[in-house]
């Protein structure tokens, strides 16, 4: 399946542009997705952390995604 | 009670919405673009947001705050957008019937927006430019 | 920077006088009458102070405050006289680099205030009145 | 000597005034006028606390009284 993700802050920088499209088997989990996210994008692997949200909640890693929801990287917030 | 926005904010107007006649204690928490970090000169900030998810964030802050102390209001306005040196970034106002809760409440919504919030700045300097806090 | 005045306190104006484009956080306590004070209804306050003592003693505060942190402005305002439910009695506003000193110096400052500063404030209930913390 | 002492919150309840007129021997310190305040106004045994003020600063009960001073009588603070 091919899902969009929505990137913010450093990590749109790094993907250049505010969405992009990967492709990831059936049944790939958060965690898989941050390890070809690294691969993919090595300068992520340099970040102070990356979470990933799911329909705008923070998931655990081991959450499998099904391509049909809302995925954002969220690189270290810094609001305030 | 939450707002996100490019337009400046306004404390006074904000402070006013939590006042409540059983409500001895307010506090008031403003952040500010500070005009050096780290010895460098600021020229302005950038700040972003994931809008909706933002606000279900800060929901969140404002239920814990609810659940940990006896607050009757919370209000928290944070600006978008472009900023200068000297220009609010984040008012968040608060009233308790005491001040110590008013006081620990306050300072766990500025704590907890830092920590969990999705927005970012980015500070530029006049010799190049940094997202904050990203990199170890 | 310190006041003592019968006129009504203006919060907005007093945390404008704090900002600086050194301080990225501003802290700012309101006291505010409560209507109620351990279940009895209250119809007004009145507050008498020893000026020059009280002066001095904020004098002191703000000295203290500045000796434990890097505070750069503070200003201290307490409304005397006759106050009904709902008015501002005091508003400490504190600026500083960062937050946690901002928060910790706006709390020790009001903390102080009220053991240390000779203001008074008496309770008028519907069926009597009390000096506040006046007996044991 | 004869001193005038100011008296504030509660203890101006206590005179009937905001001010009232003291004899005291040569040599009196701020403990020995207490005491002599606790006679003559034992409601002032019942306050929270009593402190003395001393040309506008708190004083140890020690110090002796050389009746120039401005004196004020300090029952427990209530601002904020």
């Amino acid at each position: 399946m091919e899902v969009e993700i929505l990137a913010f802050g450093i990590t749109r920088d790094i993907v250049e542009g505010n969405t992009f499209r990967i492709s990831l088997n059936e049944g790939t989990s958060v965690a898989t997705l941050k390890e070809l996210l690294y691969q993919t994008y090595p300068r992520m692997k340099q970040l102070r952390s990356l979470r990933v949200a799911v329909n705008n909640e923070y998931v655990d890693e081991e959450v499998v995604l099904s391509g049909k929801e809302e995925i954002a990287l969220i690189p270290p917030v810094s609001g305030g | 009670m939450i707002k996100i926005t490019e337009h400046p904010l306004n404390p006074d107007d904000i402070t006013s919405t939590v006042f409540s006649n059983e409500a001895g204690a307010v506090n008031v928490f403003i952040g500010t673009v500070r005009a050096t970090t780290q010895d460098k000169k600021v020229v302005r900030l950038e700040f972003e947001t994931y809008l909706n998810m933002a606000i279900k964030e800060i929901e969140k802050i404002i239920e814990a705050m609810k659940n940990k102390w006896p607050v009757h209001h919370v209000v928290v306005h944070h600006r978008i957008g472009t900023l200068t040196v000297g220009e609010i970034a984040v008012v968040i106002a608060v009233s308790s019937p005491h001040r110590k809760e008013a006081f620990a409440a306050c300072q766990y919504a500025i704590d907890t927006l830092k920590e969990t919030v999705p927005i970012w700045k980015k500070e530029i300097f006049e010799d190049g430019e940094v997202w904050v806090s990203a990199h170890p």
